[in-house]
């Protein structure tokens, strides 16, 4: 049973990392911290490498921990599935969590929460490690929680910024609300299975899902149960891996430090969701209804999440907005039933965009924590090593041939062209317009960080805290309204010691931060070339992954299309993806190094677009206003009208108001004169005499 | 089993103790008065010990048994046992008694002997309540714990005491005096006996057994307490000293989901499920109702404290799905909710003890002075809203499954506490806790103590400890839980 | 109408308006004459009824010992006599209503007959035991526990109004502070007014 | 009233129904009477005289000697019971110079 | 019957030795008392409480177990009788230790006659509890109500005692004139005055039911008043708050048993062939008293008034035992109900006993202490004291482990077991209002601050004792068995 230790390995070497630096965080060195903590991962990401060879040599693995809970006829196990779905994750986790771990290093030098970071973080890999591993249901959404949690922590990590724990809590309860949805779906699942294990729901799924609908409503027509446990458990999917509308704690959470944006933001935590559907697999292939939710909801993400991402002029938030829109195309993925390509895609997204985070973390090292794009320029001969690797990162995200992204997002839009789900057609177009839209907000942003002129240094250029994305300077001054006047005013008159002062130049930051970012540009340009043919078309996951080939025969006509890696980035070029492609960085060249002007007067045009774009289509105002407002109304109604006015003031002190008025009224007929007394007994004898003797 | 009283010890080790206390007199002898209560608590917990490590996992038939007659006059008797349902409580009781014994070291100073004496005293009651197989001798106990938290409340509480501690003495006597008419009814047709037990057996008809789970649902749903006669609660936990609310919030609040396991459903197994709808009704009123009013709470305690009724609403509907994981989900969210409710009302009454205010917005930043408090707190306030890995997810996990097995609409507002209960709790841990220092109360305050750091440990350890491993706490209630269920699915109308 | 029956009705007419008259008189000494004379037309009536020992002792014990102790507290209180008789009139009404009520209803149960026990059913007195002599052997022989404790009630009425009214004598002469705090000036001192001397 | 035989015989109903009359004068009395203490003492003599005429009629016509053996008891107390309530009504006059039954309300509520 | 077949027979004296004892005895301390110069009187004090031990002796050993009459079946000795009277001597003796040093401080009350007078009292009481006749029931009656009235106005020179004292007078000869009434009626309905001949001839249906129930009606009003139920029961707030205390004290807990005893004699022994009518009665002022005294209680101010609702209340509570004898006809439960209510008498007084004794224990010169504020602080003052009071209070509120709560229980028991569950209920929610108000003497004592800080001063004698009836009531609350059995035991071999 060498294997199942190693599998516990796993996931507690970073626990024990992460339990080391959190409990003595305030007494432990720096050094210590940091290498337990790494040294946790490092020894899970070998013992991850391990594991795959096993698991390529054939051997999965699927049983239990401990007992955790018994229950009635149920059973509650804590267990590991260990496939290639499993190890794939684990490697991707850990790899990814490794390089943050020593970016980190360098990132976080100043700060005094040092050692707290470091605790979080490798509690934050270990949860993820739990959840990727698990073998059930339970365990599954123990991780979920717990990143979530880790993620809760980490934003507020700058606990005093009131954005950053006003974005820690929002991402939590958005998290919430999709939990709401996974944990209905989880008990549907063991309402109908009996079981939680992922094994035996599988095996039971075909056999269930044909007899069973789910009344709803009283005795009128149901809901077919795969349907609903589908749907559910996406709901949590939609949450973890902000999807539309449960996308709005996403680019708060860059309130957080950077790595934890690349580590968790980007990388790992939020393609949880992605990660669920597609181990869930059997059970969603089950459910045409829910395939189209996912799709719909996923093209929607990724088209409309793309668009913000255009105005936005914090590099972090440019980067955030890139990942929603490209889990929005992994959800494409999912619901076009190439669950294979969608965890291809999540693959390769995480090494570039977390290769594009922590580029654009050490921009930010190298701007002394100044966010706003529209304040560098030229950066290139400055940070060397960080625009080589930014530029590859970008050059993954929109899909160059031979770059890791070109093969996991092509392989996305072919599958969405071949799928005949309901919302295919949508879907199709919306991951076209995608590339376009994402060709150009990447390459605006990496036009104006790395080339054109230098733009830092300049003290009324200064937007210190990006939190609120708050209206970019020169739009305010746009739509001439008085409010955007008070925030330019305001801005300036609290300006944080963020920034470059005037004079100052950026800097190439140390190698515990270039490291990382070679290293992982390395996996962002060859993985998608090397894993591109066994990862799609060949039987790596064919045991992890069930696809229904006869209803949703996506894979298999897309395998036909198929003839290696260098023959399908060599015929890129004669698809539209690759042009529409370009056609987004020219345009970005041209708007934004060429004709600097041509965006303003656009953005000054294009009121009302504009507008919409700038509050990210008011979801965050009407969260704010319904959901958050609507509550507290409610609870206050509920309070002062309910338990202080009718239960406490009417029912409850009214009683005693009552007996207390009462009292008072019988102290009146003890008037103290003898005659009142006695008559009183004579009226008490008189009623007693009529009342028995005429009855007698 | 050996032949010790364990029961009997369990209950009036603590009493004795309590009057030990009692004997030191003076506030002049406080120190000593503080060591002999930490002592009679720690006896109290230990004699309580081998009722886990001595349980019979395989029978759901009572055990420690003590049986001795009381008031042959009216067949009353001293019988104790417990059961996989009860036995927890007890030593959970014990435990909360220690916490509650040091939470008060040197917060109290006034009437240090009596202070002590009370929460010695109602352990020893509250242990008696959990252990109780006869009616009578459970009612005495279970209205004689009224008065030390009476006493507490009035003696040691806020500036509104005299309301509250009222308050609570009358809603709750409210409610059991009508259980007594049950229990006397149940009395004179079981003829002449007030044996639970005996009771459990005795077939009655369907409008008998309504009214008398009326009379219970009464009782018990005030001691709970569930929506609507749940306000004397947070007026009792805000002005109550901090060990008040503990053993409020962490026992004594138990006590009537416990009624209903005792009493409502195998004495009334027809009416609980004619009226289970009604149960059912009130707990998601109670979740979701009460969710929305701790959001807007601007007391700590009072935000605790609705909290609370809205976590003992998972109880009551755990328990009214007749599903054995419904029922010991509820139970294990009691033991849970005996953790970490005590654990938040520790947290906020180490924040008054140095800053004499419970109101939200008078702090601001507490993390910056008081860290390693900020630490805990997050842990309490993350179990409160149900975060797995905590004791407080096992229970509503259960109970959410369960309640999907019962209906997925009931399930679904039962679920909704995942979104309001994280945001009342984190929000409330937010504007606390989180941001910069607010103002120059807070910059004074300063991190925990030992003594307060050994309390914290003891709750996080329940509190992780559960989450992480339940299994523990749960094998030992599956016969019980089961023998229950099998005994409600039975009809018991002739 | 049988002549017992007359005297019946003219005693009991009497002692209806002397008993009136008790509660309405104006002047208590006047209420206690009306008394007695309702005792001693109660006596003539329980001589209707062959109760003679109980007859004399009503006139003898009330109206020679109780009545006498009325008049006398009555005359030794000193009594607002114009007081007393305010709001009478007004209180007459409801308190008259009250006592037909009683009346009528008490007539209705004790007007039938249900007892059966007529005048004719009454054995005449047997001349071998006169009244006075069948209550006495009773009293000592049947009734001697309660007779004993009627002695006690008796003792007791003794004690208890000696007690009450009995003062002691006031051997030493104090001042009373709370009277004296309450002196006002003009009790004292009188202030003159006179008329200034006519000077040059 | 109900006759008998020609309504010329006296029943006992003639005597208790006097009796009734008298109680019903007594209990008026002691409830009309707002101003006199004494009054109110003498009703009681009243009530007591009515219960005696209801002994002593059913100890007439019952052929029984006990009721009249009652009422000689009822006359012992009565007469301790007046010397004792003039007793305290003596004291009461000390303390408030007036035995205006108004007057005796400090005790109420 | 002729007056020639009259034989006097010799009463058997032996039965009533105790009366006798008590009665010679009184005589004698109110001779003796003549002799003494001593102002303190303790050598009357002393006596009056031999008196009394040696009238338990004397009880305790003539008491044969048997039911027996003597004095021409007026008096008749049986085991609940010897039970409440021993009950009784102690109350007495217990109340005397309590009023002792009230008594000293108060001049006018410091005389040889109270203790004559309480003796006497004592005297009527027995009386009442033994006897088996009319005349003895009137004559007990009377000569306690009137040693009551004479000891309410032995403090002459307070006016609220003198006014007390009148209004207790005249109510309460008022009472009488109802009570003989009554009795007038059922003497007439039955021809006897002796109760268990009338309970022979009612059985026997020889007897006009509408008169009876005329005659019930008085009788009923007139115990009521005794005990103090509404409507009947104007005078106990007047008559407990204006007596000095230490008479208070006398009033509110031992006659309490004597009027027991009385109910017991006249309604069960002697009309419980009319059960059906005089329970139905008595469910009305029950629930009338429970309504009224817990009521109006709340409102009070002053705690012997306060206490003086509460004992409305607890009457009316007792009586909710003695409605539930007979249900149908059928008489299966009335040992368990009449037992329930004298438990329920028993504890009443021993508690009620404990309470006012308080008061006095915190009485001093020309302070009465008797005001709720008084007890403000208590437990700063004297914790073992406010512990007692509050043992007290929460037992009169029936919570357990106290002993009231075992009363209340088997009167609540008595009544489920007789059916009428709407009537447990309405009785349960006026305890519950009840409990406000001894709460809030709890709170005044616990949760406030003193206004006066000085310490409790009393002679050791009364402390102890106030300790012992403290911790009597907790104990009897833990172990109600031996008196309960006692109770049902007694009136087993009684009725």
């Amino acid at each position: 049973m060498e294997m199942q230790k190693l599998y516990l390995l796993v996931p507690l070497a970073p626990l024990v990392g992460a339990l080391i630096a959190g409990l003595f965080c305030r007494v432990l060195p720096r050094w210590i911290a940091h290498t337990v903590t790494s040294g946790g991962v490092a020894i899970a990401l070998i013992a991850s490498c391990l594991i795959f060879k096993d698991v390529m040599a054939g051997n999965t693995y699927n049983g239990p921990v401990y007992q955790w809970l018994t229950s009635g006829d149920y059973r509650f196990e804590v267990g590991f599935l260990i496939d290639q779905l499993t190890v794939t994750m684990m490697l991707v986790v850990t790899s990814v969590s490794l390089m943050v771990h020593i970016y980190t290093i360098g990132y976080m030098q100043d700060d005094p929460g040092y050692n707290r970071f470091f605790s979080y973080i490798a509690l934050f890999t270990f949860s993820m490690l739990m959840l990727v591993m698990s073998n059930n249901f339970m365990q599954l959404f123990f991780g979920w929680e717990a990143v979530g949690l880790v993620s809760y922590l980490l934003i507020g990590f700058w606990y005093t910024r009131p954005t950053a724990i006003f974005a820690n809590l929002k991402a939590f309860l958005v998290n919430r609300v999709g939990d709401f949805g996974f944990i209905l779906g989880i008990g549907l699942v063991l309402a109908h299975f009996g079981t939680l294990d992922y094994v035996a729901v599988f095996a039971k799924a075909p056999a269930l899902a044909a007899s069973t609908t789910l009344p709803l409503f009283g005795e009128g027509p149901g809901v077919a149960l795969m349907t609903a446990i589908c749907i559910l458990l996406f709901i949590g999917a939609m949450g973890k891996s902000a999807q539309v509308p449960l996308h709005v704690w996403l680019p708060d959470s860059m309130e957080g430090p950077t790595p934890i944006s690349a580590l968790i933001h980007a990388a790992t935590m939020v393609t949880a969701g992605i990660f669920m559907v597609a181990r869930m697999s059997p059970l969603f292939e089950l459910s045409d209804t829910a395939l189209s939710f996912v799709i719909v909801i996923g093209a929607i993400t990724a088209l409309f999440m793309g668009f913000l991402g255009i105005i936005q002029n914090d590099i972090k938030r440019v980067v955030a907005y890139s990942t929603l829109s490209q889990l929005g195309y992994m959800t494409v993925a999912l619901g076009a039933s190439a669950y294979s390509v969608a965890i291809f895609h999540l693959m390769t997204h995480a090494f570039f965009k977390a290769l594009l985070f922590l580029g654009a973390g050490s921009v930010i090292i190298g701007m002394h924590h100044d966010q706003d794009i529209r304040n560098m320029g030229g950066l290139r001969k400055y940070m060397p090593i960080t625009w080589l690797t930014s530029l590859i990162g970008s050059l993954a995200l929109i899909g160059t041939p031979f770059f890791a992204g070109f093969y996991s997002k092509d392989s996305i839009i072919e599958a969405v062209a071949l799928s005949h789900i309901p919302g295919a057609g949508f879907a199709y177009f919306a991951v076209m317009a995608g590339v376009f839209v994402t060709a150009f907000y990447s390459f605006r942003m990496y036009f104006l960080v790395f080339h054109g002129p230098e733009r830092f240094g300049k003290p009324a250029h200064h937007d210190p805290h990006a939190a609120h994305a708050k209206p970019a300077q020169p739009a305010a001054h746009a739509d001439h309204s008085a409010h955007g006047h008070d925030d330019l005013h305001a801005d300036d008159t609290h300006a944080e010691h963020h920034g470059l002062a005037p004079g100052q130049k950026p800097h190439e930051t140390p190698w515990v931060v270039t490291l990382p970012l070679i290293m992982l540009a390395i996996p962002s340009v060859i993985i998608g070339y090397i894993g591109v043919g066994p990862m799609l078309f060949g039987d790596y996951f064919k045991s992890a992954i069930f696809v229904n080939a006869e209803a949703h025969p996506v894979m298999e006509e897309l395998a036909h299309h198929f003839h290696g890696a260098f023959a399908m980035a060599t015929h890129a070029a004669t698809s539209p993806v690759f042009w529409l492609a370009f056609l987004g960085v020219a345009l970005a060249w041209f708007l934004y190094l060429k004709r600097p002007d041509i965006p303003e007067a656009i953005k000054a045009r294009s009121g009302f677009l504009y507008t919409l774009l700038d509050n990210k289509y008011y979801f965050d105002k009407f969260n704010e206003v319904f959901f958050a407002g609507g509550a507290r109304l409610l609870g206050r109604g509920l309070w002062k009208g309910g338990d202080a006015g009718l239960i406490d003031g009417i029912i409850v002190n009214g009683a005693t108001h009552l007996v207390g008025w009462f009292a008072t009224l019988a102290r009146l007929f003890q008037t103290g004169h003898i005659y009142h007394y006695a008559f009183t007994m004579i009226i008490g004898v008189f009623v007693l005499m009529t009342l028995w003797v005429t009855r007698a | 089993m050996s032949g010790t009283p364990l029961l009997s010890l369990a209950i009036w080790v603590p009493i004795l103790a309590g009057f030990v206390v009692l004997a030191t007199g003076s506030d002049r002898n406080a120190p000593l008065a503080r060591m002999l209560s930490l002592i009679g608590a720690l006896a109290g917990l230990l004699v309580t010990l081998p009722l886990y490590t001595g349980f019979d996992l395989q029978t759901a038939a009572m055990q420690f048994v003590e049986f001795k007659s009381w008031i042959p006059r009216f067949n009353v008797n001293y019988h104790l046992g417990v059961d996989g349902i009860s036995m927890p409580f007890v030593i959970l009781n014990s435990f909360i008694t220690v916490t509650v014994v040091l939470a008060g070291w040197q917060v109290i100073g006034n009437k240090v002997a009596q202070y002590n004496a009370g929460f010695l005293i109602m352990s020893g009651l509250l242990n008696g309540i959990f252990s109780a197989l006869d009616g009578v001798l459970f009612y005495v106990f279970f209205e004689a714990s009224l008065i030390p938290l009476y006493l507490i409340i009035g003696v040691w509480g806020g500036p509104n005491r005299v309301y509250a501690a009222f308050k609570f003495f009358l809603f709750t006597l409210f409610g059991s005096l009508l259980f007594l008419i049950a229990l006397l009814y149940l009395f004179v047709t079981s003829g002449g006996s007030f044996s639970i037990l005996d009771w459990q057996q005795m077939p009655i008809g369907l409008s008998a057994q309504t009214w008398l789970f009326l009379a219970f649902l009464v009782a018990f749903a005030v001691k709970v307490p569930m929506w609507p006669v749940h306000t004397w609660l947070p007026d009792a936990h805000v002005e109550a000293p901090t060990g008040g609310s503990i053993v409020l919030a962490a026992i004594a609040l138990k006590l009537g989901a416990y009624g209903f396991l005792r009493f409502s459903l195998p004495i009334a197994p027809d009416a609980s499920h004619e009226l289970s709808g009604l149960v059912i009704g009130l707990s998601l009123i109670a979740i979701i109702y009460i969710g929305f009013v701790a959001l807007v709470q601007d007391d700590m305690k009072k935000l605790v404290a609705y909290s609370s009724i809205a976590h003992m609403g998972f109880v009551t509907l755990g328990f009214f799905m007749f599903s054995a994981m419904g029922v010991e989900g509820a139970l294990v969210q009691m033991i849970s909710h005996g953790f970490v409710s005590g654990a938040m009302f520790f947290s906020i009454g180490v924040m008054y003890d140095r800053a004499h205010s419970r109101q939200i917005a008078d702090y601001g930043g507490v993390v910056n002075t008081m860290p390693k408090f900020a630490a805990f707190f997050m842990l309490f306030a993350m179990a409160n809203a149900g975060l797995p890995a905590t004791s407080g997810f096992v229970g509503e996990f259960m109970v959410i499954l369960a309640a999907v097995d019962h209906s997925f609409w009931v399930a679904f507002a039962a679920a909704s506490t995942m979104i309001v209960g994280a945001a009342y709790t984190l929000w409330m841990y937010k504007r606390v806790v989180f941001g910069a220092v607010a103002n120059h109360h807070v910059a004074e305050l300063t991190d925990i103590n030992a003594r307060e750091f050994l309390i914290f440990v003891l709750f996080a350890v329940g509190a992780l400890g559960m989450g992480l491993y339940p299994q523990p706490f749960t094998e030992v209630m599956h016969s019980s839980v089961n023998e229950l269920l099998r005994h409600v699915a039975l009809s018991k109308i002739q | 109408m049988e002549f017992k029956t007359f005297v019946f009705y003219f005693l009991s007419a009497i002692l209806v308006f002397a008993g009136l008259r008790v509660i309405t008189s104006r002047n208590p000494v006047h209420a206690a004459l009306y008394l007695v004379l309702a005792f001693f037309t109660a006596s003539g009536v329980w001589m209707l009824l062959q109760a003679e020992f109980l007859a004399i002792a009503l006139v003898l014990v009330y109206v020679g010992a109780v009545m006498v102790l009325f008049l006398f507290v009555v005359m030794m209180l000193d009594i607002n006599l114009d007081r007393l008789r305010e709001g009478f009139w007004s209180y007459l009404p409801l308190g008259a209503i009250i006592g037909l009520l009683m009346v009528a209803e008490m007539g209705l149960v004790l007007g039938g007959n249900y007892l059966g026990l007529l005048e004719s059913s009454v054995r005449q007195a047997t001349t071998e035991d006169s009244n006075v002599q069948a209550i006495g052997r009773l009293m000592f022989t049947e009734y001697v526990y309660p007779f004993e404790l009627a002695s006690v009630i008796l003792l007791v009425g003794i004690i208890a109004a000696v007690a009450l009214t009995q003062r002691a004598k006031r051997t030493n002469k104090s001042v009373s502070p709370s009277q004296q705090v309450f002196v006002k000036a003009r009790d004292r001192v009188r202030v003159l007014q006179m008329p200034a001397e006519k000077s040059d | 009233m109900q006759k008998n035989q020609g309504g010329t015989l006296l029943t006992l109903s003639h005597f208790l129904i006097l009796g009734a009359i008298l109680f019903a004068i007594s209990v008026v009395g002691i409830f009309l009477n707002r101003k006199n203490l004494i009054i109110i003492l003498m009703s009681i003599e009243l009530m007591l005289l009515a219960v005696n005429m209801n002994f002593i009629a059913f100890s007439h016509y019952l052929q029984d000697l006990a009721g009249q053996v009652f009422v000689f008891f009822i006359l012992t107390v009565a007469a301790a019971e007046s010397a004792i309530g003039l007793a305290i009504l003596v004291v009461l006059f000390r303390n408030l110079k007036t035995i205006h039954v108004d007057d005796l309300d400090s005790l109420k509520g | 019957m002729t007056l020639a077949e009259m034989q006097f027979l010799t009463p058997d004296l032996r039965l009533a030795s105790a009366e006798i004892f008590i009665a010679l005895m009184a005589c004698l301390i109110l001779m003796f008392d003549l002799l003494v110069k001593d102002r303190k009187r303790t050598t009357t004090f002393v006596a009056t409480q031999l008196t009394l031990v040696g009238a338990a002796v004397v009880t305790f050993a003539t008491s044969s177990g048997e039911i027996s009459y003597t004095f021409s079946n007026m008096y008749v000795g049986d085991l609940m009788g010897d039970l409440l009277k021993l009950l009784l001597y102690l109350t007495v003796i217990v109340v005397l230790f309590y009023s002792r040093g009230y008594i000293l401080e108060r001049e006018q009350m410091a005389k040889g006659e109270y203790y004559v007078l309480v003796l006497f009292a004592t005297l009527g009481m027995m009386v009442m509890i033994s006897a088996n006749h009319f005349v003895t029931i009137y004559v007990g009656l009377e000569l306690l109500s009137l040693s009551l009235y004479a000891m309410v106005a032995m403090n002459r020179d307070s006016v609220p005692a003198t006014e007390a004292a009148m209004k207790y007078f005249v109510l309460g000869a008022l009472a009488s004139g109802l009570l003989l009434y009554g009795m007038s009626m059922i003497y007439g309905a039955t021809g006897t005055l002796e109760i268990t001949a009338i309970a022979e001839r009612l059985y026997m249906g020889q007897a006009d039911k509408t008169i009876l129930v005329f005659g019930l009606v008085f009788l009923v009003s007139g115990l009521a008043f005794k005990l103090g139920v509404v409507p009947f029961h104007m005078w106990i707030p007047d008559v407990y708050h204006g007596a000095p205390t230490a008479v208070t004290l006398f009033i509110a807990s031992a006659p309490k048993l004597a009027a027991f005893a009385m109910v017991m004699r006249l309604l069960v022994n002697g009309l419980i062939v009319l059960a059906h009518d005089w329970q139905t009665m008595l469910i009305l002022l029950s629930v009338l008293s429970m309504a009224i005294g817990n009521i109006a209680a709340i409102a009070q101010t002053n705690l012997k008034r306060m206490l003086a609702y509460s004992a409305i209340s607890h009457m009316g509570f007792m009586l909710l035992g003695m409605v539930t004898g007979v249900v149908g006809g059928d008489a299966r439960f009335a040992l368990n109900a009449y037992s329930s209510s004298m438990f329920y008498v028993i504890t009443y007084v021993l508690t009620s006993a404990g309470t006012f004794g308080m008061i006095l224990l915190l009485a001093r010169a020309g302070l009465e202490s008797d005001e709720l504020d008084d007890f403000k602080g208590l437990n700063k003052r004297s914790p073992w004291f406010a512990g007692m009071m509050m043992m007290m209070m929460f037992s009169m509120a029936g919570i357990p482990f106290f002993v009231g709560f075992f009363a209340k229980f088997s009167v609540l028991q008595a009544v489920v077991a007789a059916g009428y569950l709407w009537l447990a209920i309405v009785a349960i929610l006026f305890s519950l209002i009840g409990c406000f108000y001894y709460l809030r003497v709890v709170k005044l004592m616990y949760f406030d601050q003193p206004t006066n800080t000085s310490a409790i001063q009393a002679p050791l004698d009364v402390k102890i004792l106030m300790s012992a009836n403290g911790l009597a009531v907790a104990l009897l609350g833990i172990f109600p068995q031996a008196l309960m059995s006692l109770c049902a035991f007694t009136l087993l071999r009684s009725l």
